[in-house]
């Protein structure tokens, strides 16, 4: 596999691609009304940062950026584990996963 | 560490009365304070011997942003002290026989204003300064909205925010000197030895005032003050109108005029001309108040407008003359309001014009209101001639024709007092079966004390002079 | 060096003098209940040991001497020390004498005055404070220690004008008599304030020591002068603040006898006369003290003919007498006005006290439409009254005689338009005062058949009094005999050495030689003839009482010119407008209208706001998304 | 195989299975095309030498929080299109500020110089030892708190997710 890195792509390359995808999640969320995808979009835009992150920490040479990978791993499945019971929990009350219909806190 | 016993007493009296409950909670109160009275008196002893060196107290509590717990004394900061640790053993008493729900968090909350006040008064670092500022709020904003009259809610917010606006400017300007120092550091003695640039004063100047003027508070800054006095309950209005209003004033000589002299030198006219236009203005509007609360409210507004005249008037005399007048009014305020309290808990009346008569029954309570009024209108040998005789003479210093204007008070000042005392002592009673016992003991006890102290300090005025003088002198040499 | 001994003896009893009320005053006020009617006799004890004290110094200072001692530093601080202490010298020994002396007399007339009243202790209480701070006053050795006794005055007179208190229109009196002192204590006190500034210092020395470094007529002195006069108006009711004292007659008779006749409305007086030599070196202000004087003379005395309350009369004759004392120190003639300060406190106190019996005997009617005839049922009275009457009349024998001989004298070497109105005024005085005395005892009774079986004298508490008065009201004349009678003139003699300093500064006028001299007393004694007769006709051969309603300029008169009416209508509605004015309109609106404005604001802004929080998950998403956008693109761009 | 090759056909994937992800009408298939985007992400892991993370990034993602999210799906039974549309207004803004924010973002990164990261010489820092050796020195703390968050998510889930008793 090293070869492949010796050739090198140039950096920018993953910092385009991660913009893209973030910006697609972020389309995403904008889009959606459902509760589900809004919150898939949310795990997409964190895994567009990991990209850019793991490509700055290989580029750098530097270890810390995959730690802190790791951490946020650890971030999004705690945050999914809660966003989607949270989300059951809207679904049983309310028969649905649609946001808008989360308007009662208002003024 | 004499300093830091002073403030443990009352703190830990405050914790300490959080556990008491009923009677037993005001005795305790009363001997708590007491206490702190017997300490204050042995300071007293020790600072006329050794100075303010048992009172240092440095230590550093933060290396950045720095920060010191530094507590001193001098004359001045002792004087307060004094003032504070003597008047609150006369409110705990004056509230004896008075009907007061939860009476073990009102004291508790009264103690802990004690602390707070003490703190105020020897704080030498600007940082602690203003934490026990903003702590002193925190007590009465308790005890006049929990144990307050109508429209507590809304009163006692606006008074809440209106000092705490003025607060915020102090706020900004420390945090400027903070940075200004070479040291950076807001330790009183640092801040008065690195003025900011004269440039700059101009509005540390305007920051600083206007946070003291609410205080104080100077006409136009006022507003908040007759609604609050009249809603507080009694000793409520007593700690803020005996004590806590002399924070202001006493801030005045100790963070505004060493700390931006130049400021203060810049904008001394219009800081004056406030104060004796607030001087006649109040007088005035007090004539015709028929609350009995709010005139009294509205004659303190006159009185203090003289004393923040007289510090601005930048001279000795002046200077002098607020101490003396600061101490006297502490006490002169406290029993006014004390008596007013004991006319409306008895006839439940607020009103001037419904009032009179009570000569006839109770002749020891008009006695003793009578006295106090001497002191209030400045009467020489009591202690309000002393104060006033001086911030006149200081203000004629600064100009002759504002002295005049300010001397009105004293003719305002016998009207608007006489007239409420002939509406509301002399004459027939008006109210019909008015039942008005004469004085329990508890209230002899205060008023009696209240009397003696307002012919002490009219005849031996000298024993503040001689306390405060040698600090006064750095400032204006 | 005996005299230095001697002097430093003196010490201690001077110091006592004021002591004994002050002892008087704390044990009537505190166990009033306990000693009962003792507590009268114990009062006048005191006022008696006083005075004792008094007369021990007169006869033991040295002549040309005075005692100057402080007793402690009262209020020092920077370079000033105010210290409390006394100054004994002719001029206040005679202040004392007359104070402990009248004062005395009157406490035990007040025992048989008094005796009936709920509030007798309290009285002899309030009447030893009185005595307390008028000591203070004449004793005291700075201006301080004077201003001090001299507010303390004005504070046992309200008390004691208010002594009813259950009448309110007594109570408005008597707090008007103190706002009105108020209003000439101010100026006293800028005057105290120019002299600590110019002058270095509030005692009489240090005063009198640095003032001579000034030309005379320089403006410091003048203001200075007009300041300290502003006091004296108020305090002796001079015009414009003279409005008090005819009010304050809603106080018991003694008081109105002891305060507003003989002692405390002749604080000015004496306060002129102590401070004679700045006075003497501000000419300008000598002349607004003689003009001030002489309007004061010749207007109270006119309202004073007209009226018909037998205390109304007294008091608008003191007032006019007081403006007569201001017209001899204007003149600069100091001991004259002393002079007639100490025949008048005799004279005016015997006929407040006189006038007081007769109230007594009538059961407190005032009104001398209802009296008449009363020389038949109380002898003592009319008798005393009589001398009185005559010796306020400047008849010879009798004290007012030398006294006012002696200003009118000096009045006609200086001016003779003044001297034209003082003789005018004493005209109208001696008419007056005979038509008092006529309407009171002569004739027949005009009151009601219980009033007429009530009369009775007084008991002798009250009439001896009478009699003591009476005998100095004809002999201290004999002090200050013109130099026509006799070579020396004892008062003028004892109080020289007061007036040492001032007396080279004031233009001596010629001095009239012995033959204009008794042209003078001609003219003055023909001229008080005439009003006697005139006061005959009118009120004995003619029989005529005053009408309940009269018409035309009587009215005016009779309603002093409507003074009061003025005052209300120029200074006391106008304030109290403003007062509900600026409570209102400013207080409560414009000010407080400010900071409810901004507390409004932020609220108003906030209500506002938070319509933005719709509740729209997404709209909020858009919103966080575009305002991310936007700050990134400003940090781009920038 | 050149590494651009793979790269490309790597970005293509992403991109092409994100933009499924938000287009999909179902969210069935919207899931399954996250899946296949981690996929891809992890072949970005693998060509940047950072294998330990690729391996945890499938674990993770794909192992657990997708099957999470799967089982949701199918539980609240949202396999059928039953989500409303929104107005094509709304649908187009949202499109439009996407897009706007990708030019800020790639104006952004334009504007910044990236000299120093160009084709480094060697790459050992995805290497498990590598990793875990900051993780369990350095970052020893923070790991170990990892945990208590995770029990707390879990709690928290727990509760939230619990049948209420009424």
């Amino acid at each position: 596999m090293n070869e492949l890195v010796e050739h090198g792509n140039p950096q920018n390359w993953y910092l385009v691609l991660s913009t893209i995808l973030f910006s697609i999640g972020v389309m995403g969320v904008l889009f959606r009304r459902n509760g589900l995808i809004i919150l898939m979009c949310v795990e997409l835009m964190l895994n567009s940062v990991n990209l850019l992150l793991v490509s700055f920490s290989a580029y750098s040479g530097n270890t810390e950026g995959q730690v802190f990978v790791f951490f946020i791993m650890v971030v999004a499945a705690a945050e999914v584990a809660v966003g989607l019971a949270l989300l059951v929990s809207i679904y049983r009350n309310l028969a649905s996963t649609d946001i808008n219909i989360l308007s009662k806190l208002k003024w | 560490m004499l300093s830091l016993t002073l403030l443990f007493i009352p703190l830990a009296a405050s914790l300490l009365l959080l556990f008491s409950r009923g009677g037993l909670s005001r005795n305790l109160a009363l001997v708590l304070t007491l206490v702190q009275l017997g300490f204050t008196a042995y300071a007293y002893t020790v600072f006329n011997a050794e100075g303010a060196v048992p009172f240092d107290f440095l230590r550093n509590w933060s290396a950045k942003p720095f920060i010191n717990v530094h507590f001193s004394m001098d004359g001045m900061s002792l004087l307060m002290v004094i003032l504070t640790n003597l008047l609150l053993p006369l409110i705990v008493l004056s509230g004896y026989n008075r009907e007061i729900e939860r009476p073990h968090i009102f004291y508790s909350l009264m103690l802990f204003m004690q602390f707070a006040l003490n703190g105020v008064f020897i704080a030498f670092d600007g940082f602690i300064y203003y934490i026990f500022w903003e702590l002193a709020l925190i007590p009465i904003y308790f005890i006049s909205f929990n144990w307050g009259g109508q429209n507590r809610t809304q009163v006692t917010l606006k008074f809440f925010i209106y000092t705490l606006a003025g607060s915020l400017l102090m706020l900004f300007a420390f945090l400027f000197l903070y940075n200004g120092t070479p040291t950076h550091s807001l330790d009183w003695a640092v801040l008065i030895s690195n003025k900011a640039c004269a440039c700059n004063q101009t509005w540390l100047f305007w920051l600083f005032f206007i946070a003291f003027a609410i205080k104080i508070p100077i006409v136009p800054f006022h507003t908040w003050q007759p609604d609050t006095y009249k809603t507080a309950p009694t000793q409520g209005t007593m700690l803020l109108s005996g004590i806590m209003l002399k924070m202001g004033t006493y801030s005045l000589i100790r963070w505004l005029i060493p700390v931006v002299p130049e400021g203060v030198k810049e904008w001394q006219y219009i800081a004056i001309g406030l104060s004796v236009a607030g001087i006649v203005y109040a007088s005035i509007i007090a004539i015709m108040q028929s609350d009995l609360k709010r005139l009294l409210a509205y004659s303190s507004i006159a009185h203090v407008g003289l004393i923040s005249a007289g510090i601005f008037a930048m001279n000795l005399t002046g200077m002098q003359g607020s101490l003396i007048q600061m101490f006297a009014h502490g006490i002169n305020v406290v029993g006014l309001f004390f008596c007013a309290d004991i006319i409306f808990n008895r006839t439940q009346n607020p009103n001037v014009e419904g009032l009179g008569g009570i000569r006839l029954v109770a002749p020891k309570f008009a006695t003793w209101f009578m006295v106090i009024i001497l002191g209030s209108v400045a009467l020489p040998l009591t202690n309000g001639f002393v104060g006033e005789f001086m911030l006149l003479f200081g203000v004629y210093e600064y100009n002759t024709w504002l002295s005049v204007f300010a001397g009105l008070t004293i003719i305002l000042g016998a009207v608007y007092m006489l007239r409420m005392y002939q509406k509301v002592v002399l004459g027939e009673p008006i109210m019909e079966n008015m039942v008005f016992p004469d004085l329990y003991w508890n209230e002899k006890v205060v008023l009696i004390s209240i009397g003696i102290l307002i012919f002490f300090f009219g005849i031996f005025p000298n024993t503040i002079i001689e306390l405060t003088e040698p600090f006064l002198k750095t400032i204006t040499k | 060096m005996d005299n230095f001994i001697n002097l430093t003896q003196l010490i201690t009893p001077a110091s006592l003098i004021p002591l004994f009320p002050l002892l008087g005053f704390f044990i009537t006020a505190l166990f009033g209940k306990q000693l009962k009617h003792f507590s009268g006799w114990f009062a006048s004890a005191m006022i008696l040991l006083s005075f004792g004290l008094a007369l021990h110094l007169f006869l033991n200072l040295p002549a040309n001497q005075s005692l100057n001692f402080n007793l402690f530093n009262w209020i020092k601080w920077g370079n000033i020390n105010l210290a409390f202490g006394f100054l004994i010298d002719p001029l206040s020994l005679v202040m004392l004498l007359v104070v402990t002396g009248i004062g005395f007399l009157i406490h035990l007339y007040s025992i048989g005055y008094m005796h009936h009243d709920e509030g007798f202790s309290r009285f002899f209480s309030y009447l030893n404070l009185f005595i307390f701070f008028m000591l203070l006053l004449v004793m005291g050795n700075s201006y301080l220690i004077m201003f001090i006794g001299w507010e303390g005055v004005g504070l046992c007179s309200y008390l004691l004008i208010g002594f009813w208190f259950k009448n309110d229109s007594y109570n408005d009196a008597a707090k008007k008599a103190f706002i009105m002192n108020r209003v000439g204590d101010l100026g006293f006190l800028i005057g105290m304030f120019f002299m600590l500034f110019y002058l270095g210092g509030l005692d009489f020395e240090t005063v009198n020591a640095n003032a001579i470094n000034y030309p005379a007529g320089s403006s410091l002195l003048v203001a200075i002068t007009l300041l300290l006069f502003v006091g004296a108006m108020g305090k002796s009711a001079q015009i414009p603040l003279y409005t008090w004292l005819p009010d304050a007659m809603a106080g018991p008779t003694p008081v109105s006898a002891l305060i507003h006749a003989a002692t405390m409305v002749t604080a000015g007086i004496y306060m002129i006369a102590r401070s004679n030599l700045i006075f003497a070196l501000a000419p300008f202000t000598m002349e607004v003290v003689m003009w001030v004087g002489v309007i004061t003379s010749i207007f109270a005395a006119i309202i004073g003919i007209k009226q018909t309350d037998i205390k109304k009369v007294l008091a608008y004759s003191t007032v006019s007498q007081l403006g007569l004392m201001f017209a001899a120190l204007g003149i600069g003639a100091f001991e004259s006005g002393m002079f007639h300060v100490v025949t008048h406190a005799f004279f005016k106190a015997l006929l407040f006290l006189g006038a007081g019996s007769v109230i007594h005997a009538m059961g407190g009617e005032q009104d001398m439409r209802y009296m008449g005839g009363l020389g038949k049922y109380i002898r003592i009275t009319w008798l005393t009254f009589l001398i009185g009457t005559l010796a306020i009349s400047g008849i010879f024998p009798f004290a007012g005689f030398f006294s006012k001989d002696e200003i009118l004298a000096a009045s006609f070497g200086a001016n003779k338009t003044v001297w034209i109105l003082l003789s005018i005024s004493s005209m109208m005085t001696v008419f007056y005062m005979f038509r008092l005395f006529f309407l009171t005892f002569s004739k027949s009774f005009r009151g009601t058949e219980e009033q007429k079986h009530h009369l009775h004298e007084s008991p002798w508490t009250m009439t001896l009094p009478l009699i003591v008065l009476a005998i100095f009201s004809v002999g201290a004349g004999f002090l200050g005999m013109p130099a026509v009678m006799s070579s020396t003139h004892y008062f003028s003699q004892y109080l020289a050495p007061v007036f040492e300093g001032s007396k080279s500064l004031i233009t001596e006028h010629h001095h009239a030689d012995h033959g204009t001299e008794l042209m003078l007393i001609g003219i003055a004694l023909s001229a008080a003839a005439i009003s006697i007769g005139l006061a005959w006709s009118f009120y004995v051969s003619k029989n005529q009482i005053p009408e309940d309603e009269p018409q035309g300029l009587s009215k005016w008169v009779a309603n002093k010119f409507y003074i009061d009416e003025l005052y209300n209508t120029i200074i006391v509605k106008p304030i109290m407008v403003i007062s509900d004015i600026l409570f209102v309109l400013v207080d409560k609106l414009v000010v407080d209208l400010i900071v409810m404005a901004a507390a409004w604001i932020v609220g108003f802004t906030g209500r506002t706001l938070r319509l933005v929080q719709t509740g729209n998950t997404g709209f909020y998403i858009f919103a966080m998304v575009i305002g991310m956008m936007v700050l990134m693109f400003i940090q781009l761009v920038y | 195989m050149s590494s651009q090759l793979i790269f490309f056909m790597l970005a293509a994937l992403s991109i092409i299975s994100a933009l499924f992800v938000v287009f999909s009408r179902s969210p069935i298939y919207s899931v399954l095309w996250l899946i296949v985007c981690f996929f891809s992400i992890a072949g970005h892991y693998v060509v940047l030498n950072a294998q330990f993370l690729a391996i945890v990034h499938i674990i993770v993602y794909a192992g657990a929080i997708m099957v999470l999210m799967l089982f949701t799906v199918m539980l609240l039974n949202l396999n059928k299109e039953t989500e409303p549309h929104k107005t094509n207004l709304i649908k187009f803004a949202a499109i439009i500020t996407g897009g706007m924010l990708m030019l800020v973002l790639l104006a952004a990164m334009r504007s910044t110089e990236l000299t120093t990261y160009v084709a480094p010489e060697r790459m050992e820092t995805g290497f498990v030892q590598n990793v875990g050796m900051k993780l369990f020195t350095d970052f020893m703390l923070p790991f170990e708190m990892t945990s208590v968050l995770f029990i707390a998510a879990m709690i928290g889930a727990v509760v939230l997710a619990k049948k209420e008793k009424h």
